[in-house]
């Protein structure tokens, strides 16, 4: 194997934090092209420049997705990594392993790729960094065969990933881990095989936390929450008060100024809440969510280009969210649909929508205008009116005259 | 008789000759003001000194003998020396604290309107509508007299939270304060502009015609050496009827009013605000609107009722969001309230955390 | 005289607010322009349509602002209105006015007009209501030889105006009737012949009260505001203190948080201020400004054609406003400037610098760039540099090698 | 030896099987959750069951050899159970509390970094960087490891008013959680891509090119067969460059990063942000980008002194206004601060009021 001389990235195995150079390393030592690629990334440090080729199109059969091509310029100097593709392997729901099902993946890996891998891809995917395209199909027959699939790229539906959920936590307001599944397993043709305009994440996170961050980076946020009273425990709540200052910590920073404490018993206004989650995660032991649990699905974030980011917007204030997901899953269809017609070429649905109006979208989606999904009106005099909206605000006021009293 | 020489540029007259004695004595001297009743207030100036001011409603329309009758009082009670404000009401200006009352008494002899200091509602902002101005798809003049009919007690009696800014414009132009008033109405066209062909080559300029539409819903028609207007994009804003005689949008059946709150203007606590849209049509129905004056009033009741002291009606509404207000008011919620236009990524909600 | 019949008109002299449309008989019992004016109107009531053609160009000799072109569609029906031109003079600062002045301009107005009047037009000026082509030159010959002067129309600087300021408020932080005046008389041409791209408006508020509504109508808005402390006279706040809730109503309702009231002394941490004015207009006897004065520029405001509204931006955070006004007026034209440089037609100031880039206006008016002029900075990482840029940041970097201390 | 039968379409293996017994019990039903150190927590079920969590950093890039090292602790400890967090974090599950402290101190003895639970920094969300993608303008990986080896006290050990949330991108196209991140990395070109013309017309298609270009800075230029590019529009984004081949953009002395700051996810308190643009440029400085790394540091300190409990960095820097940021920090102030894109208006100041 080669030797390459790597000042730079020797520097960063020193230091308190996990170096990923020790890990390139370390595969390098038994993986010829993990050996290639420290010496290329060497290469990049010292000149401070990328080397890597547009990406191709590389892929199992059948699949159009889940393996990123990639080539790099200095194939000759690196043959290691002259093909360096990655495969995109479909995490468990909430990322969770056996050891035992870890070691498998690992043997498969290091019998056909690099040795080395992201454990895990920021969208979720078990992602395995560096193979030859001919190494593509054994592997994919070696991980399929064993219960592997792979995740997504290219203009598909991308992995979907979720929080932990109920798996761990006492704030999930419905079974994220359960849902991510089966939604996954709904859309394996969408997963797979690229027929969008462009890409479209679905995340799933139990409650307000967003411990998945889905709020900003997936095109179908889907938020857990609840309609009903926030239950408080008195007695818990005095144990807190011993070891925290609950105005200045809970009542002055609730956004809603929905609650009060007056030294001995804490209140909460709860029709007023919006069920920021702040007070019940600084005293989860006080106070706990009840009544009906559900989802608020929120659409369209992503990262900036074209016009800048998005965060996703509020389209489905409420949604109850239990197996077989039967009005979810419809939803997901319904929303493609009307994207798949509307979209350009690597359109994402929010820009979409920002394109055609909230409207055009709500409307082919049947879900009706409600103020829970903006934070505050139009503010220009540009208004459409269909002729219908005319003829319906027209026969309220026909209405409105017979019966001498005014709906606004 | 001969006309006399005319001057140019001469620009106004200097103000200092209208300022009565005792505001050229303390001028920027002020220390502070009491309001005395809603009509009435005094200023104290370092000095000691006291003007007192006594505020009349004015329907802005005047004729030059109401105009007299104004001055009249003032000899009688300023020495001639008055103001109008920045909402266009009469200021009389008082140097001698005995001619206060007498100057109330006959004001109110008179049936003029005193009032509209403090936190009340005063004048409304509005502009010319059919007395006026082409462009006009209501009156304002009348739906200002017949919102401040049912809600002059605000302007003589009846405190408020806060002042409420009212303000009527009657086309998208938005003349005067709509676009930032607390309650404000503004008059749209609801429907697509027609056109008239055979004029169109004679009277307007293709160019102009097209660079006019803020939506670009214009484009040529060469067969008809016209343009031809997009439908789905057009928003009835009359720009192209603006620039284009032949282009023509008014329609009585149509055209109607919208009403948007929550806008303000004074840095106090919270920054400016734009208006936002609630009520997105009521259809034009002289001489008294009577839909328009009860949503007002309505709101304004919500407001009275809900608002904390010194909270405006925006500063209300953001605290309370949106959807509280819709709910309290009892105002439908219609997709016009969803910004479709430019600034749409900023105005929908980008959390799970509202109210139920 | 004809007589009509105006039945819808007549409602709307009835109730007690003051009504125009007895202003509009009033002036058309001595005068058939403003008598015809009623009758049009009645008919735009009774067919709920307007009759105004689209304005010509009329107006005075070497003017080419101030007359509002307008004539009706109905001149057969009203040959009272078929000339129906508005004429704006231009109002005194602060509107003052003395019985004496306003007598003189109704008998002028008598004589060659329709005796009909708006006091005033929501820019500021003295308008009136309704006169012939031929009446302008007369009329403008009687006025200007009486000292007044017409206010602007069209593309062209228009009529500035002012809160009262120190005529009569004891928190005008600088003189904003004398900056009115004479910043319309320094441009009067600007005033009288429109040379613009489109309109251009000057409002002066003392404070940020803004009782001229600069903030959202102006695109030169001249805000009042100090640098220095709140100086408290706690004497006063205790007084205050027997008639109102200081804490509720003022130390909570600070947008700064930079208050505290302990029932006895007022105590304001003033570095952490932002001048917003709630607290000293509600304890005007307590709490006055001190220090330094000027004033804040903000641009740009204006209604909502083509792209929706736009409230003003801070531009300069402070200038001194002291007459002659050298400063301020060398800052306004340098804008116009920029503004005749890079304008498309009809499109306001502010307009121009959201296309051109707020960095392109600054360079050009010698403004450097402030953290007070944005609410918040950029969120997207499409960022311009320029060479210039890039060697200044380098040529820190080396300077902070050498010293071996950062500066960010 | 021949490959075993490929399957298809059959998604991911079903998450129970890797759940332990004492998940599989309690499944949605736990109570709360209790922090014991920075690197452990229990969380307890209605059941009164408990379940222990031992949290330990990760480079993310991971070899085989320890991914199995990190196996053998699960099944010393876990009976093989292990999660990976949604921040990249290797969580033991463990479910028999006297092997809580042997595994710590197992980890500790082998130097791992056990940490990250609570209100303080965790493990940086970023991206491929020069490790693996074509458009990166900088290493990820590397300014990952410099930045931590800085700030690994608060992984391990030291509070700060709220969790920190780090990333870094090595392109605009911000793969991860830069755009929402209270304090991230963001890596920039800064000079307009070169186009090899020769090569474009075999390689590129036309409108593609034109049509990826966020500010229409690429024209046509038929001389050449080719396109050209405005330099007054191009802010460098390397869209072109990733749809066009012939389009190179890299540029090792100009190439560096920006800093973000303020963003956040969650909907506690606030709603979710954006992250700002603070420092516009920093030179690539492989393999420590100390001075990135200073800045990091330096604003975690401002924010950790100054920020009340529970704030964000987001939320403390609105409470104090983003002046007062600037001044608390003594970052430069500079134009590319100000927003020219789509929003500016949106972003600009509209009020006098501001702290000096
Ligand atoms: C591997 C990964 C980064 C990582 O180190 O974790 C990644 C890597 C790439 N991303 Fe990404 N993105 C990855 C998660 C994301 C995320 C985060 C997320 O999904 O939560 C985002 C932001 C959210 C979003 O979708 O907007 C993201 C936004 C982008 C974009 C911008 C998309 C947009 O609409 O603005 C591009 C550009 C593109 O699609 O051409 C992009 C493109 C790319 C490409 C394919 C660039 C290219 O043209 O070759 C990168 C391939 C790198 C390589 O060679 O391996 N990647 N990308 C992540 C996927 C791993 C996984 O499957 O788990
Ligand atoms: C006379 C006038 C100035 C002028 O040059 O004409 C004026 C005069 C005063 N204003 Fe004003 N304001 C005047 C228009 C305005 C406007 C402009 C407008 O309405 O278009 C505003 C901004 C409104 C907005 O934000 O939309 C305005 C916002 C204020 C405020 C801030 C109120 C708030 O809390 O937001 C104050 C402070 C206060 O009320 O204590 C104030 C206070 C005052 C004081 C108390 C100042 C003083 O010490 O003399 C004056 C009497 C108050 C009153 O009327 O209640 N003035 N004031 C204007 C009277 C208009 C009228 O006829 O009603
Ligand atoms: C008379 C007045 C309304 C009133 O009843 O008070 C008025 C009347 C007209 N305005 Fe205005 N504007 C008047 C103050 C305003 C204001 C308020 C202000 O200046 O504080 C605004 C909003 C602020 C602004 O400048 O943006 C205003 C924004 C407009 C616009 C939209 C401009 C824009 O940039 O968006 C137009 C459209 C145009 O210029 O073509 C317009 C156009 C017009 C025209 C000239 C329409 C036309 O094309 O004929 C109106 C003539 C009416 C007539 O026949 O008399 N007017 N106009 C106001 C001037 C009186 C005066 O000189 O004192
Ligand atoms: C394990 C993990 C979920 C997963 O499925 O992997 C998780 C687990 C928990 N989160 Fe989280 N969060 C996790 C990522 C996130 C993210 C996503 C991200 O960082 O990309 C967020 C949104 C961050 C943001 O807003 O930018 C997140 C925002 C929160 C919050 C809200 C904090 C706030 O005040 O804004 C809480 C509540 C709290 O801290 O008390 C929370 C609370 C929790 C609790 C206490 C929930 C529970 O009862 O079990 C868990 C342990 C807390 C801890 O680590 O301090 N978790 N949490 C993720 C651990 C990542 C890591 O390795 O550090
Ligand atoms: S998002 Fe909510 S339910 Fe999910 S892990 Fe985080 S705190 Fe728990
Ligand atoms: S969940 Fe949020 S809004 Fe509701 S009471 Fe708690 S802190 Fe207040
Ligand atoms: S708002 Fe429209 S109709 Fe009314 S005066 Fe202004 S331009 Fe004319
Ligand atoms: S009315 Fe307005 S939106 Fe419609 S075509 Fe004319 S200019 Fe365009
Ligand atoms: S703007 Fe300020 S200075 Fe001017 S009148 Fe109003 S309160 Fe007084
Ligand atoms: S002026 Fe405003 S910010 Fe300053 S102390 Fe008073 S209320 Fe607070
Ligand atoms: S941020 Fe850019 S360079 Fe980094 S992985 Fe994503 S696409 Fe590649
Ligand atoms: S780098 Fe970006 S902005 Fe510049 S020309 Fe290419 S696509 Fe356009």
């Amino acid at each position: 194997m080669k030797k390459y001389n790597t000042p730079l990235l020797d520097d960063l195995e020193k230091g308190p934090w996990p170096s990923f150079v020790t890990e390139m390393k370390k595969a390098g030592k038994k993986n010829e092209m993990a050996n290639d690629a420290v010496g290329h990334l060497e290469k990049c440090y010292s000149t401070k420049k990328g080397y890597w080729k547009h990406g191709g199109i590389v892929g199992v059969l059948g699949y159009g997705g889940g393996v990123i091509g990639r080539y790099s310029e200095l194939g000759e100097e690196f043959p290691g990594v002259a093909h360096f593709h990655t495969v995109r392997l479909n995490q468990p729901s909430g990322w969770f392993y056996t050891s035992k099902v870890l070691r498998e993946i690992c043997d498969i890996w290091d019998k056909y790729g690099s040795g080395l891998t992201n454990v895990h891809g920021s969208t979720g995917d078990l992602v395995l960094l560096g193979c030859r395209t001919e190494a593509l199909e054994p592997l994919f027959a070696e991980y399929s065969s064993r219960g592997w699939d792979l995740g997504g790229s290219g203009s598909d539906m991308r992995t979907p990933s979720c929080c932990v959920g109920p798996g761990r936590c006492e704030w999930a307001n419905y079974n994220t881990l359960e849902a991510c599944y089966q939604i996954t397993q709904e859309f394996q043709d969408e997963l797979h095989r690229p027929m969008f305009a462009y890409k479209s994440k679905i995340k799933f996170a139990g409650c307000a936390c967003d411990c998945v961050a889905s709020a900003a980076r997936a095109d179908f946020s889907v938020i857990g929450t609840w309609k009903g009273d926030i239950k408080i425990d008195q007695k818990e709540v005095k144990n807190y008060a011993n070891k925290m200052d609950i105005n200045a910590e809970i009542v002055d920073m609730c956004p809603t100024k929905c609650m009060s404490y007056n030294g001995k018993e804490l209140k909460i206004n709860n029709s007023e809440c919006n069920r920021c989650m702040h007070c019940i995660t600084r005293m989860t032991k006080a106070l706990r969510p009840s009544g009906e649990r559900g989802v608020t699905i929120c659409m369209g974030s992503k990262a900036p280009i074209v016009v800048g980011s998005l965060l996703s917007w509020v389209i489905v204030p409420f949604m109850k969210m239990e197996p077989p997901y039967t009005e979810f899953k419809a939803f997901v269809r319904k929303c493609w649909e009307w994207w798949d017609d509307n979209a350009k070429p690597r359109e994402r649905i929010g820009e979409v929508i920002e394109a055609k109006g909230m409207r055009s979208f709500l409307e082919a989606i049947g879900v009706p205008p409600q103020p829970q999904q903006i934070r505050e009106p139009r503010k220009d005099p540009f208004i459409f009116y269909t002729d219908e909206d005319i003829a319906r605000f027209k026969a309220k006021e026909a209405e409105e005259k017979k019966t001498g009293k005014y709906k606004f | 008789m001969a006309l006399p020489q005319r001057k140019t540029d001469i620009g106004p007259p200097h103000y200092k000759q209208f300022l009565p004695p005792v505001i050229q004595k303390n001028y920027g001297d002020w220390k502070y003001h009491e309001v005395l009743t809603p009509g009435s207030m005094v200023h104290v100036a370092e000095s000691g000194d006291k003007l007192w001011t006594v505020r009349m409603a004015s329907p802005r329309i005047l004729s030059t003998d109401t105009i007299r009758e104004i001055c009249a009082l003032a000899e009688k009670y300023c020495d001639g020396y008055l103001r109008f404000t920045s909402r266009n009401n009469v200021e009389f200006l008082v140097s001698d604290e005995k001619k206060v009352a007498p100057l109330m008494k006959e004001l109110k002899d008179q049936k003029r309107t005193v009032g509209g200091i403090g936190p009340m509602i005063s004048n409304v902002v509005h502009t010319q509508g059919w007395v006026h101005c082409h462009s006009a798809c209501t009156d304002a003049s009348g739906l200002v007299k017949s919102m401040m009919d049912e809600l002059h007690d605000y302007f003589t009696t009846k405190e408020l939270p806060n002042k409420v800014r009212l303000a009527v414009a009657c086309c998208v132009n938005m003349c005067g304060a709509v676009h930032c008033s607390d309650i404000a109405i503004v008059a749209v066209h609801t429907k697509m502009p027609e056109i008239n062909h055979d004029n169109f080559k004679n009277m307007c300029e293709m160019p102009t015609v097209i660079g006019a539409c803020p939506t670009r819903a214009i484009s040529p028609d060469p067969a008809k050496k016209s343009v031809k207007i997009n439908p789905d994009k057009c928003m009835y804003c009359g720009n192209c009827f603006t620039v284009c005689p032949p282009i023509s949008i008014k329609n009585p059946e149509r055209d109607g009013v919208a009403i948007v709150v929550g806008g303000k203007v004074s840095s106090l606590r919270s920054n400016p605000k734009f208006s936002k849209l609630v009520i997105p049509y009521i259809s034009n129905e002289p001489p008294r609107w009577p839909k328009v004056v009860a949503a007002v009033k309505h709101i304004v009741d919500v407001y009275a009722k809900n608002a904390k002291k010194h909270e405006r009606v925006g500063e209300w509404i953001e605290r309370i969001g949106w959807e509280r207000f819709f709910s309290l008011t009892g105002i439908d919620f219609t997709f016009q309230s969803i910004d479709d236009f430019t600034f749409m990524r900023d105005t929908m909600r980008t959390a799970s955390t509202f109210k139920w």
